[in-house]
């Protein structure tokens, strides 16, 4: 137990990524992969031990850490900010999410990366630590940094080796994030002040914004605190209007890094909702639940009907992350234990079905040079593995029973619908009888769109009679079978057993839900 | 005996779980490359199902001494203040289900042995068929609403898979896409309706211990639902739920799919298309009554749904050709009488139709299935004819089914009774209906038997009959499709079917029983009628008669321009949803994708531009020319300088 | 007013005459080669100007440095460069021309106003600028000894650390002018496409 | 003011004089800075700036403090960082020259925006 150290799980990655920089490292490609892939499951076999020793039933962080410099001063004191780590329940989850879908994509990397490996190699590796900090930080102003962290790394993931138009994808991507991170920035300096006025004390420190939290916020500091918070993890959530870095992003970033892209990253717009939105304000989000919701359902279909719409495969995969994460909105706006439970479910869910959906993408591309839906057609003929892999991912996405998007979907659709926020507004003084259960009924009608765009895409791709020139498509070579079978498991293992995964986080978000 | 009988209850969902071994086996098995003998998938696919049709069997005889249901059930999901379960509830009528399903399962997984022995997808076959069995045994013994709604979709899917089977030929996977949305949107209402009915009645489930949307206790959950929600917003809760069954039982107006879902093996027509999925939704009707029951408005619509479908789409199979469609929109229209008689309030009766048209429609399309077989794949009924010299059996099989569906004397007489008694008295209006549907479907099932079996061979092929595999199941089939109507009719000191099934029902044994014979009699004459002009207009003794008097198909197609061309057009009802499909849904979808693409990321984008622009602006002052910003310099620090000064001076 | 001052001023006014017309010549003359030959006028002009200013090292250091070092870089620089089309380099008539002499002149006015107007002003009110003549004294010591020594006890004991630093610039710039003016690479790396392979 | 005054104050030669002709070489140099095409000329004229600062400095030692000689101690340096300038100067020019085979300033617009 004394041995599992977070900081020692944040930094691993980092250490690995000097390693494999540093000039003493041999330029060997296959050693390079080699000792990627290991240290990657090196990591993730390390995270399962939190999960093993993790006590889901005891309230508030775990695994605590706290790192001073000599002398015990905290790391930056002027800012009263520590450099403190803790996970609960849905942190962790994410954590152990995380390390798994870094090693699928080192894995994954074999084919789709064929050049600069050191740099690819120890890119992914920071955007792991950045990430892994992220989720363990307990602390606003480390959370701020390791936030940022992130960005970079994922930028040269996507500029260096993407294809299309990499660069531009890659600036949006970042320019949007950051631009929305401002916003966040503001939002926590407003509450850490405001923390200040009223008790004196100059402190990031995140428990005492969330479990020991001893005051409301005023409405309007609240509001415009929530917003900031709001639009720097709606950026990266996406949240329909500010969505359009997705598509670009994903369309030109090789493989692996869509599947983290999707995978995870998204997941850390979904995350920050729930520490900062929710359980540091959960009065003002009870004002702007509405809001929340509505952008939610708008989210879930337009998404869809978008998606429908595309003809790049990879694009429609992009859209219907958007669509997905939408029901994270829902849920979250919901705020009852299933609501929130269900957009828990559903990061985590989705983390691996678009994971899943971006390697199908990959795999394809990799064999025809070619994402356009018009132009393939008939690929299971000659490749069932590929074809099967592809259709039990796809079943997974549009929420089948016993996979592992249905328990996530019907808890967060349950949750929203037996929700107390939202009863109707007033829009020029007339009263909108537009109750939570019309909307979320409206919602559910996502899952025809989810289920068009999907068999429709499932049925272009690999059904129908097979072109002259992709005669020579070959199946799944043992790399992607390692990938897609791992995902595919966890997909069957929680799908059949949703039990185990709510487990984890379910007391987590019950006392979080206690707060309000 | 009691103790040996309880064993097999206890572990019902052993049922279910055999065929999920049987595919797991053959699906490692085939890809791990462990056997490639087609023989071992048909002996673990038909062995798995034969040990369920037997425990189905042990199962039925505890009901008949078994006072209350039983039922045992695992949490499956919980959170907050729901928790959902899965488990299994063994009742009269999941007997009746188990044993149907395993039945007719069993004797197509026989013939189906021999029907897709030349094809190279027969191990994908019959893993298909084990999943498939498993998600229907699954439904079947379905706890409650939710975990019904799982294997809703699941069977769903196993269509899907099924229907796609040959998913070389576009138009299969394009009917399977089709059959897999149609039914998405039934799913959508399902889901809509549990949520909705679990959010009124959540207080009750958590006060009374019942495990959550259970089926035993759904009656009172369903009036406390009812006076919690009020009238109206109870129809639309059960009305979404009744969604579900319209989608997956074809009814109007989702009952496109059917028709298309031929393009499966004929095998899957049978199993699924007929017998067994598509029932599945009179099956939830039934398992769902008293939610349905609690409001009348929602009956009143169930049995008008249910004899609208089976008139439109009995009328549809009169101008059909191809054999296999025949009997899907006869199935269709036999599924339509299910509904409504659920609707009326003849339960069942309902179910007892359901029960007889599993054996008699399986029969018939696997005879179908044989015909095709022995003619190189030919299925318009135009190139066929004559064949009951080239495959006895097939045709007088299929002679007994079209007796049986028809209702002359055989089972199908029996069940369509009790629908027109349960009808009878109570609206009357349906029951005209349902008799003109009767002559309807005499009809035109003896066209397709003339058109097929008698007369003179039309065709191009060699017609050669069916092997000893695909007859025998045929023969075993056709012994029910004759007795068991009978036998069950609860009529000259017989078992009774109703009695059976309805009683743990005590609340909807309501149904009442005319006891007279003018009804049956009368339905056998609309029925011999059917026959009789079908004879007249199709077979080749009448054709001198015919064309004495002048009144042949022709002639008749002549005088009944629109009606013909309405129900050739199948209504226009499919080329309503592909024109909306076309005009409005995909439209709004490009729409949709070009506003994201261009206002949406056109904002995004403007804003780079506008910054760019700035750049560029400012930009146009860096002409890399050293001594211009020298000059610039200069003058600005003089400028500045002579700006001091004079202000120094004036101030 | 003595003789003394005015046979000084009037060696100021030759020499800056001849200062100003050869500081004129270096930027406008027509060819490069009679530019160099103003700026050499031009720098003995100013060390003559030192010379009236008491300054009589800072004056010959003049003559060593300009007078000769920097000279013979131009001419070396003049001839590397070697250009025939001389004539055409010859003035810039664009628009930063004309504000470049505007700014000047004003310039020029400027401090033709300040320090006839105000500089008197600074120095007798706030005494800013203590202007004075040197002391008859100090003259005479400078006389005598001339400034060499005072400026070499100055720049190895007030001013050593500037000194210092002065030799350490001297030498980067002999090194740096080498590493510049020495033949480089021949073809330049483009530092983004290095070791890339043209997809 | 009389003429007799104003001849006067030309021919008392002070400290004002010093200035006027620094500021005189140091407005041609930068506009020989400006103005010049040829890149050599602009070395020059760099050169003639320098000088009237040096003029500056020395002026104000002679008039200010001719005990303690700053300005002459500052005019050696600039004297040095001139003759450091002229050899970079000369360096630049011909890497410059190198790249591009022209002494004229028009021609040199790589970092142009």
């Amino acid at each position: 137990m004394q041995y599992l150290s977070l900081t020692l799980l944040i930094f691993l990655p980092l250490i690995g990524a000097l390693i494999i920089w540093g000039p003493w490292f041999a330029h060997n490609e296959v050693k390079i992969r080699r000792f990627a892939k290991g240290f990657g499951g090196v990591i993730f076999i390390y995270s399962l031990f939190f999960l093993a020793f993790f006590n889901p039933a005891k309230e508030g962080f775990q695994f605590e850490q706290t790192l001073t410099l000599p002398g015990g001063k905290p790391w930056l004191e002027p800012l009263g900010s520590n450099f403190a780590l803790g996970v609960d329940g849905i942190s962790l989850l994410l954590i152990v999410l995380t390390t798994f879908l870094v090693l699928l994509a080192l894995i994954a990397s074999k084919y789709s990366i064929t050049k600069r490996h050191k740099f690819y190699y120890s890119m992914i590796f920071l955007l792991q630590t950045a990430i892994l900090g992220v989720f363990a930080a307990k602390d606003l102003f480390l959370f701020i940094i390791f936030w940022e962290i992130e960005l970079i790394p994922m930028y040269f993931l996507i500029s260096v080796w993407g294809s299309g138009r990499k660069e531009y994808s890659a600036m949006k991507f970042i320019l949007y994030t950051f631009a929305g991170s401002i916003f966040m920035l503001a939002a926590i300096l407003a509450i850490v002040y405001y923390n200040y006025l009223q008790t004196g004390i100059f402190t990031f420190d995140l428990t005492t914004y969330t479990y020991m939290k001893a005051f409301a916020y005023p409405t309007l500091l609240g509001i415009l605190a929530f917003l900031g918070f709001f639009i720097a993890f709606a950026v990266k959530l996406p949240v329909v209007p500010f969505h359009t870095w997705l598509p670009d992003a994903h369309v030109d970033a090789p493989t692996p890094v869509s599947m983290l892209l999707a995978g995870i990253l998204l997941k850390m717009g979904g995350y920050g909702l729930i520490r900062m939105n929710l359980q540091i304000m959960p009065e003002i989000m009870q004002i702007l639940a509405p809001l929340v919701i509505i952008l939610g359902v708008i989210n879930i279909l337009y998404a869809a009907i978008v998606a429908t719409a595309q003809q790049d495969l990879k694009k429609l995969v992009a859209y219907s992350s958007v669509s997905h994460m939408g029901i994270v909105l829902l849920g979250l706006g919901a705020m009852n234990v299933a609501g929130v439970s269900g957009a828990v479910f559903q990061m985590v869910a989705h983390g691996v079905i678009s994971a899943g959906l971006f390697m199908i993408v990959g795999v394809i591309y990799l064999r025809t040079h070619t994402r356009q839906i018009p132009e393939l057609g008939g690929l299971g003929q000659n490749s069932p593995k590929i074809m099967y892999f592809a259709m039990i991912i796809a079943l997974g996405s549009l929420g089948l029973p016993l996979l592992i998007g249905f328990a996530a979907e019907t808890l967060a659709f349950y949750g929203a619908f037996t929700s107390n926020v939202f009863s109707g507004f007033s829009l020029f003084d007339v009263y909108i009888p537009v109750s939570i259960q019309i909307l979320t009924a409206i919602a559910i009608i996502g899952v025809i769109f989810t289920a068009v765009y999907i068999l429709w895409m499932f049925q272009r791709v690999f059904w129908g009679n097979i072109f002259h020139k992709w005669r020579k498509f070959h199946d799944a070579s043992p790399h992607e079978m390692v990938v897609l079978i791992s995902l595919i498991l966890v997909i069957v293992v929680f799908g059949l057993n949703p039990t185990g995964m709510t487990d984890i986080f379910g007391p987590t978000v019950s006392s979080l839900m206690k707060l309000i | 005996m009691e103790q040996f009988l309880e064993f097999f209850v206890e572990n019902a969902g052993a049922i279910a779980a055999l065929p999920l071994w049987a595919f797991l086996i053959i699906v490692f098995g085939q890809n791990l490359g462990v056997y490639d003998n087609k023989k071992i998938t048909a002996w673990i696919t038909c062995t798995s199902t034969f040990i369920g049709l037997i425990w189905s069997v042990c199962i039925l005889f505890w009901t008949f001494g078994a006072e209350e249901p039983f039922s045992k059930n695992i949490t499956w999901l919980s959170a907050g203040n729901i928790e959902l379960s899965a488990g299994w509830l063994i009742d009269n009528l999941a007997a009746m289900m188990l044993l149907v399903v395993t039945g007719v399962s069993l004797l197509i997984q026989v013939y189906s042995h021999g029907y897709m022995e030349k094809d190279d997808g027969y191990h994908r076959f019959f893993s298909y068929l084990n999943l498939f069995n498993f998600s229907m045994l699954g439904l079947v013994l379905s706890s409650n609403l939710f975990q019904i709604y799982i294997f809703w979709e699941l069977v769903g899917v196993s269509s899907y898979l099924l229907i796609g089977f040959w998913f070389r030929r576009p138009s299969a996977a394009h009917a399977a896409t089709k059959a897999f949305i149609i039914n998405r949107i039934g799913d959508f209402g399902l889901l809509v309706g549990i949520i909705a009915f679990l959010f009124f009645s959540i207080n009750w489930w958590a006060a009374s211990g019942n495990i959550y949307l259970g089926f035993t206790s759904l009656q009172p959950a369903a009036e406390y639902v009812l006076t919690a929600a009020g009238p109206v917003v109870y129809c639309l809760i059960a009305l979404a739920i009744f969604c579900g069954p319209i989608a997956k039982s074809a009814q109007f107006p989702l009952h496109t799919w059917l028709p298309d879902a031929m393009e499966g093996p004929t095998p899957i027509s049978a199993l699924i298309h007929a017998a067994t999925m598509v029932a599945a939704g009179v099956f939830l009707i039934a398992r769902a009554y008293p939610i349905f029951e609690a409001s009348p408005c929602v009956m009143t619509t169930i049995a008008w749904i249910g004899a609208i479908t089976a008139f439109i789409t009995a009328t549809i199979a009169i101008t059909q050709y191809d054999l296999k469609k025949t009997l899907a929109y006869s199935t269709c229209s036999q599924l339509g009488y299910m509904v409504m008689a659920m609707g009326a309030g003849a339960y069942a009766a309902g179910l007892f139709h359901l029960m007889t048209h599993a054996f008699f429609k399986a029969m018939l399309f696997l005879c179908s299935g044989a015909v095709i077989h022995g003619l190189n794949d030919q299925q318009d009924m135009r190139y066929m004819g004559g064949l009951r010299k080239h495959m006895p059996v097939v045709a007088y099989t299929y002679l007994i089914g079209c007796f049986a569906i028809s209702g002359i004397l055989l089972s199908g007489f029996w069940s369509k009774e009790e629908i027109f008694a349960g009808l009878y008295g109570n609206n009357m209006t349906l029951l005209t209906i349902g008799l003109i549907v009767a002559f309807i479907t005499s009809f035109y099932m003896f066209r397709s038997y003339f058109l097929a079996f008698e007369n003179e061979y039309r065709g191009h092929a060699h017609p050669h009959d069916a092997p000893k595999v695909m007859t025998i199941p045929l023969i075993l089939l056709a012994i029910p499709s004759v007795f068991i109507g009978f036998l069950l009719s609860g009529k000259f000191h017989l078992p009774s079917f109703d009695k059976y099934i309805l009683s743990g029902h005590e609340a909807s044994a309501h149904a009442g029983h005319h006891e007279s014979l003018m009804l049956p009699v009368v339905s056998l004459l609309i029925a011999l009628a059917g026959l009789l002009t079908a004879a007249y207009l199709y077979h080749d003794r009448f054709k001198a008669l015919r064309e004495s008097v002048k009144i042949t198909a022709d002639n008749i197609i002549k005088t009944a321009k629109p009606f013909y061309s309405l129900t050739t057009n199948l209504w226009y009802i499919d080329k309503l949803y592909y024109c909306f499909i076309d005009n409005i849904f995909l439209p709004v979808c490009e729409f949709a994708a070009n506003f994201d693409k261009f206002v949406i990321d056109g904002i995004v984008n403007f804003i780079g531009v506008k910054t760019r622009f700035e750049g560029w602006f400012l930009r146009q002052f860096q002409t890399g020319q050293l001594q211009t910003y020298l000059a610039i310099l200069f003058s600005g620090l003089v400028g500045l300088t002579l700006i001091f000064v004079a202000l120094n001076l004036f101030m | 007013m003595e003789m003394q001052d005015i046979i000084y001023s009037f060696f100021f006014y030759a020499i800056a005459f001849v200062l100003i017309i050869a500081a004129l010549g270096v930027v406008f003359m027509p060819r490069i080669v009679y530019s160099a030959v103003s700026m050499v006028v031009a720098f003995l002009c100013v060390a003559g100007i030192f010379v009236l200013l008491n300054a009589d090292f800072v004056a010959v250091s003049q003559v060593i440095i300009y007078g000769v070092g920097i000279t013979i870089v131009m001419i070396f620089a003049i001839m590397l460069t070697a250009t025939r089309e001389d004539k055409k380099l010859w003035l810039a008539f664009k628009f930063r021309s004309l504000v470049a002499i505007g700014s000047a002149g004003l310039l020029f006015l400027l401090i033709l106003a300040a320090v006839t107007k105000g500089f008197t002003m600074l120095s007798s009110e706030a005494g800013l600028f203590a202007v004075q003549k040197p002391s008859q004294e100090v003259i005479q010591r400078l006389a005598a000894e001339g400034t060499t020594s005072a400026i070499g006890k100055a720049l190895l004991t007030n001013y050593v650390l500037p000194f210092e630093i002065l030799s350490l610039l001297l030498l980067a710039a002999i090194i740096g002018a080498i590493v510049i003016a020495g033949k480089g690479k021949d073809k330049l790396i483009n530092p983004t496409t290095a070791g890339e392979k043209p997809d | 003011m009389s003429w007799e005054e104003i001849l006067i104050k030309l021919f008392n030669v002070e400290l004002t004089h010093y200035i006027v002709l620094s500021a005189v070489l140091f407005c041609i140099g930068i506009v020989g800075l400006i103005v010049c095409r040829n890149v050599i000329r602009v070395l020059m004229s760099i050169e003639i700036l320098l000088s009237a600062v040096n003029i500056n400095f020395v002026a104000f030692a002679n008039y200010t403090d001719l005990g303690d000689l700053k300005g002459q101690v500052f005019a050696i340096f600039i004297m040095a960082v001139a003759a450091a300038e002229a050899a970079i100067g000369l360096a630049i020019l011909l890497a410059l020259y190198r790249n591009k085979p022209s002494v004229d300033t028009e021609e040199f617009k790589e970092l142009r925006g």
